[in-house]
């Protein structure tokens, strides 16, 4: 079967979803778990063919690399437990059809970037992604207008600078395949180089919220129903992360345009540094998410940037990775959110006492968000320091590690805010454990996160693959070690199994001993003062907790991009302004101007002909 | 060999020698003789060479000093900051107010036998004993710790309900946790 | 100059207040609690005493009758008024003045807890310095702290010897005691 | 490397990192009494400490992740030892120093805090968070300058190994203290951060905080905190002995570094007043920081 009818095939199921939907729900359910179900296994049974279709005289091809197989993957796999998470998540909600037909729009668009090769089939999927994608994100109703109508603006912005890229790449270049330009790029002027890839940078910058263009994300990632925002943060925005790659690599690093590369780089670092110093100040979880989804695609972008081989492979990871563990993480806000309809760090807090299980994966994602050791995140972040290092990035080494040292006070306000601290009886009283559909996708996910801790092998395979459609032939790999261009190697099985060792002989001493004289006493019962704490008194510390961070670094927050859009588009509305006078609505007037713009043509005719 | 009495015997004196030689005190003033712990613990006397230090929450500490006069209000903080100690655990009373309300005997708000209130392991009589006074006091708590006479702990356990009793007739509004470790 | 602010005060409020001069820089005057309030807002808005140095309370057992006393200072002048205002004890109710200095209302909470006067219109938790206090309010004077610690709290035996000092000193020896001495004996 | 071989050694090097370092608290409790015109208690009084913790006949948890919360530092602090090598070309005390790099050891000494912030976190006390919250921010502080000076060895050597650090002053003779003066001076500023003793100890401050994230542990998991403390203080002492002084060829020598290297954060905690939080970390990202950019201008352009 060809590629182009699993797309059309998940498009025709999305509208019969919505007719699902429209004669019962329970249906509707039943067709959003087969689709659930047969993505991934169609995917991973099927054998890739290429396929070309002629339109209006221009051949559109389809099929996948090795590379976009990578991201296939991601795309299945998230979207498939998205999916399978939203039965339960959005069971309470109304026009069900809509949403789900919208977000099958979004997972079919993406498969069909990620199988185009050439833009403008590329272009057309993109456009259904980013539409469908709004649609959701508009799905809450007119409260969220202003939040959508950035997320649209931006990607506008996005879709008119790849459209602008791909006219002059048909125009230079003679087609729009994708490889054909690739190899043709090399041969462009200078500035047609840089034009050409900067457009197609824009386009991609938008959806991937770097630096500059970041501005939608946390609103439009805030605001669309958590299910959705696990594959809109963990796999669409990763859909800018590969045109980057593609650009970054395959246009400036084997064009000898590594200076452009450095400007990637650079965006990323400083997107990394700022958006989690934005996220260490947010009291929304969900904002905390955001800001952080922008920070971590930050790193990626520096390894893309960079353009090493070690960096590209640490990119890449990072990014399966960024996908797996945010996923996890939205996830998991969305069972906060679907068990007491909060998501303040002001209402919440002692989770942990009723969703024991929503804490464990929580912590799992969090360690591997934040990099540590036993579990997989660390091995992304060793590749990227380590490839940064070698390659001499010695400043920008600093901003990633300041980054990095800086997310763990978020991740540790994430989890202390969420699920420990005082344990309020009032309000933990009707929470419960989510729904056996609802933890299936979080604690699998999970389970890959710890897996790929010690055995990241099982997961280099397949970006080895993707490295040589970006070039780099015969990466090689090894199943639970890394090595760095100076030969330096990290043994992840060792250190792994000597901390779980420790942990485990320290874990039955201290649980051993004295184990009878061992109480367990609740949140009321702390030493403050011989006080007894009352049941109304709440002192859960956990809003505005970063305050004396925020008096170090008060002189970068007072700026923001935001206030620079603000002029921009305050500007623009004076300039309209001025324009509505030009209607005055009296005919004569408009009478003059059509004399005035006869007039105005034949001279510019009679200079042009 | 570690059901043999006489080694379980070794193993005591071993734990006891510790908690003699090192007692961390709960920072908290009760009265006006308070005002005797810092030239106890600064250099003048220097307490810290027998192994006493401060701790800041009950969780830490073994020994709770009242200093002096107990209202009946900051009993009830004392009871709890007690209760959230962990055994063993030792109180010293601290100056005359605790024996027998000292200057305070008539007073409405201050009581005047600690003893029927919490265990007390020693008393250190005076007004206000000076650190002298109070490394003897402590060194009196050693010696009975390291005899394993200081059990004041156990009799809190044993005899819950009459401290207890003793306890509600001043204390109206009884809202603390149940204590049972 | 005392005695002008004396005059000014009388001239104004007539019959409502009495007053003398106590010595220099303090005066006197005593007024009703339907007075006190207009008093203490023309002392503080017109006269310039914009500071409550203290506000108390004395009982008066044998008249049967409480006097609550405010202290008033102005700077510029440097005299204290020290107001003081009568309240039957049976029904002990006083104006509460905490809108004219904020913190009148510790003062007032502090009196209502240890006498039990009651000020209209005072809004404030009931308990301030005592917990779970049942008994009648300790500073009343027919109030026996003695009788009550006997009572509640457990004497230590031993205590019965204590005695005053003075009086164990006329018993032992039948020398007098000098005359400002007796006036503290109990 | 065989399993009984490996056991031997490693429980060895944790003994020796556990007495060495309780015995480098008590002299620091006795040198801080001498500073202070007392006598102080005897050096092995932190010993008697732990036995005391670990003989208390009840102990109290908050939940899980309180239970956790030492294990995670212990772990963590022993695990960061195996990495370390103890002495110079030892064939004993080969652990698994030939496994990891200075990447690894950076992220791996982060992770005992953070467990222990969710441990501390748990108790539900309001003065473990305010001191978790403390404790975090002043590490983004101190780890700047301490990167730095990794880096700036790292890219001058090219190697990101301590052992390729140590062949390097085995080659040359001389102490990258020396030859890389400047990394040197921010590590070493950056030094009294990462013990947290004063003037930078506001994340435990006894009178403000009731002792910030401890405070709700007591008994068993005091003392493993205390155990660990020790073991995690030689741990830091050697790395920095390790990378800037040459390491030590005999266990002597490693003795004498460690505990000259340690006087430098006692005697300069002993003379200084608490910096508040945003305080110190602008001391961080002052002198410290411009020295680091110092030594990476050093290592890339001489």
């Amino acid at each position: 079967m060809s590629n182009l009818v699993i797309i059309l095939a998940i498009f025709g199921w999305a509208i019969l979803t919505y007719l699902a939907f429209k004669i019962n729900k329970t249906l509707g359910n039943v067709f959003v778990g087969v689709l659930a179900l047969a993505l991934p296994a169609y995917f991973f049974t099927y054998t890739p063919s290429d396929y070309t279709v002629s339109v209006m005289g221009m051949s559109l091809q389809f099929g996948f690399t090795s590379f976009a197989s990578l991201f296939a993957m991601l795309v299945v796999v998230l979207s498939s437990f998205a999916l399978l998470y939203s039965i339960p998540y959005m069971n309470k909600k109304d026009r069900l059809g809509w949403f789900y037909m919208n977000f099958m729009f979004s997972v079919g668009g993406m498969m069909g970037i990620l199988m185009s090769k050439d833009l403008v089939s590329l272009f057309i999927f993109w456009e259904i992604m980013t539409w469908s994608s709004y649609l959701i994100v508009i799905y809450q109703g007119k409260k969220v207008n202003k939040v959508g109508l950035k997320y649209m603006i931006f990607s506008a912005i996005g879709a008119y600078a790849m459209l602008m890229a791909i006219v002059l790449i048909n125009k230079w270049s003679g087609n729009v395949n994708i490889e054909q330009f690739f190899a043709s790029f090399p041969n462009y002027s200078s500035a047609a180089k840089l034009l050409s890839s900067l457009l197609l940078l824009t386009g991609f910058g938008v959806k991937s919220a770097l630096m500059p263009l970041h501005v939608w994300a946390p609103g439009a990632y805030t605001k669309s129903p958590m299910s959705y925002t696990a594959v809109f943060s963990g796999a669409l925005s990763k859909m800018g992360i590969y045109g980057m790659a593609l650009v970054a690599v395959n246009l400036y690093v084997h064009s000898n345009m590594p200076i452009m590369g450095e400007v990637i780089a650079w965006a990323g670092a400083i997107t990394a540094v700022l958006a989690t110093f934005w996220a260490i100040f947010q009291n929304d979880i969900r904002k905390l998410l955001a800001y952080s989804s922008i920070g971590q695609l930050g790193y990626i972008a520096v390894g893309l940037g960079i353009g090493t081989e070690l960096s590209v492979f640490a990119g890449l990871y990072l990014a399966i990775l960024h996908g797996l563990f945010k996923g996890v993480l939205w996830m998991v806000v969305g069972a906060i959110e679907h068990r007491t309809g909060k998501t303040d760090f002001r209402d919440i807090s002692g989770l942990i006492k009723k969703m024991p299980f929503t804490f464990f994966v929580a912590l799992v994602a969090i360690i591997a968000l934040a990099g540590m050791p036993p579990l997989s995140g660390f091995v992304g972040k060793w590749m990227l320091y380590e490839s940064m290092i070698t390659s001499n990035h010695f400043i920008m080494v600093l901003f990633i590690f300041l980054s990095s040292t800086a997310a763990f006070l978020y991740c540790f306000h994430f989890l202390y805010g969420l699920f420990l601290g005082q344990q309020e009886d009032e309000f933990l009283k009707d929470v419960k454990e989510v729904p056996v559909l609802m933890m299936i996708p979080m604690g699998l996910i999970s389970l890959s996160l710890i897996a790929f801790g010690t055995f990241p092998g099982l997961i280099f395979k397949p970006i080895a693959q993707a490295m040589s459609t970006l070039g780099f032939e015969n990466v090689t790999w090894r199943m639970s070690s890394l090595t760095n261009a100076w030969g330096n190697s990290m043994f992840l099985k060792p250190a792994n199994f000597m901390f779980m060792a420790v942990f485990v002989f320290f874990l039955i001493i201290i649980t051993v001993v004295n184990h009878k004289k061992t109480k367990k006493v609740g949140t009321k019962d702390i030493a403050n003062g011989g006080e007894p704490i009352r049941d109304e008194d709440n002192l859960h510390y956990s809003v505005d907790i970063y305050r004396p961070f925020y008096r170090v670094i008060s002189p970068i927050m007072k700026y923001k991009v935001e206030t620079f859009y603000k002029r921009i588009s305050k500007g623009i509305e004076e300039f309209f302004q001025f324009f509505r006078r030009i209607y005055s609505g009296n005919g004569q007037t408009y009478a003059l101007y059509v004399v005035i713009f006869l007039t105005a043509l034949l001279i510019l005719s009679s200079t042009i002909f | 060999m570690v059901n043999d009495k006489e080694s379980r015997k070794i193993v005591d004196i071993i734990q006891d020698f510790a908690r003699k030689s090192s007692l961390f005190v709960l920072a908290y003033g009760t009265g006006c003789g308070a005002i005797e712990i810092p030239p106890t613990m600064t250099s003048r006397y220097d307490a810290e060479r027998f192994g006493i230090r401060g701790a800041a929450t009950p969780r830490q500490a073994d020994v709770l000093l009242i200093t002096g006069y107990l209202a009946t209000k900051s009993l009830k903080r004392v009871i709890r900051a007690y209760e959230q100690m962990q055994n063993p655990k030792y109180i010293i009373g601290f100056g005359s107010c605790t024996i027998n309300g000292g200057m305070y005997w008539d007073s409405y708000n201050t009581i005047n036998r600690l003893d029927m209130y919490m265990p007390v392991d020693v008393y250190i009589n005076g007004c206000m004993p000076r650190p002298e006074a109070v490394i003897a006091g402590f060194a009196k708590l050693q010696k009975l710790i390291q005899a394993g006479k200081a059990d004041g702990w156990e009799r809190y356990q044993n005899n819950l309900e009459f401290y207890r009793k003793n306890q509600k007739k001043i204390i109206h509004n009884w809202v603390m946790p149940d204590y049972n470790w | 100059m005392e005695q002008e602010l004396l005059d000014l005060l009388v001239e104004h409020f007539q019959d409502r207040i009495a007053g003398s001069v106590k010595s220099d820089k303090r005066v006197e005057i005593f007024t009703s609690t339907s007075a006190i309030e207009d008093v203490l807002m023309y002392a503080k808005n017109v006269l310039g005493y914009i500071h409550l140095v203290h506000f108390s309370c004395v009982d008066w057992i044998e008249e049967n009758e409480f006097e609550l006393m405010y202290a008033i200072f102005s700077p510029k002048s440097k005299i204290t008024i020290m107001s003081k205002v009568r309240v039957d004890r049976e029904n002990p109710v006083a104006p509460n003045i905490d809108y004219i200095w904020r913190h009148a209302n510790t003062f007032e909470r502090e009196i209502r807890e240890m006498f039990g006067i009651e000020f209209t219109g005072l809004i404030a938790e009931k308990e301030m310095i005592l917990e779970d206090w049942i008994e009648m309010p300790p500073m009343r004077r027919d109030f026996d702290t003695a009788e009550y610690a006997k009572k509640t709290f457990f004497d230590r035996p031993g205590r019965e010897d204590a005695q005053d000092v003075r009086e164990t000193i006329i018993k032992r020896t039948g020398e007098e005691l000098p005359e400002f001495s007796k006036k503290y004996s109990r | 490397m065989d399993i009984g071989r490996f056991l031997l050694t490693s429980i060895t090097t944790t003994a020796l990192a556990f007495v060495v370092g309780m015995f480098y608290a008590g002299f620091r409790r006795k040198i801080t009494a001498r500073v202070q015109n007392r006598v102080g208690p005897p050096v092995y009084q932190n010993f008697i400490d732990v036995v005391k913790l670990w003989s208390k006949k009840s102990n109290i948890t908050h939940g899980v992740m309180q239970h956790l919360a030492p294990l995670w530092q212990i772990a963590t602090s022993i695990t960061t030892l195996m990495f370390i090598p103890i002495l110079v070309d030892s064939t004993f005390f080969v652990n698994l120093t030939f496994k990891g790099d200075l990447i690894f050891l950076l992220y791996l000494m982060v992770v005992g805090s953070l467990g222990m912030a969710l441990g501390a976190g748990e108790g539900g006390n309001p003065n473990s968070a305010i001191g978790v919250t403390r404790g975090l921010t002043q590490m983004i502080g101190f780890e700047i300058p301490w990167v730095m000076a990794l880096v700036a060895l790292m890219i001058q050597h090219q190697t990101t190994t301590i052992v390729g650090l140590m062949d390097v002053q085995q080659a040359s003779g001389t102490w990258l203290m020396f030859s890389s003066p400047f990394a040197f001076l921010a590590a070493l500023l950056a030094m009294p951060g990462m013990f947290r003793y004063s003037p930078f100890d506001i994340v435990g401050a006894p009178a403000e905080l009731a002792s910030g994230p401890i405070s709700e542990f007591g008994g068993k998991y005091l003392g493993t905190l205390m155990t660990n403390g020790s073991i995690f203080a030689f741990v830091k002492l050697v790395l920095y002995v390790d990378i800037f002084m040459g390491g030590a060829t005999n266990l002597v020598l490693l003795v004498v570094k460690t505990f000259v290297l340690y006087m430098f954060p006692v005697l300069w905690g002993l003379v200084s007043p608490r910096f508040r939080t945003e305080q110190s970390v602008r001391f961080f990202w002052g002198w410290p920081l411009f020295f680091g950019l110092l030594g990476i201008l050093q290592a890339a352009f001489l």
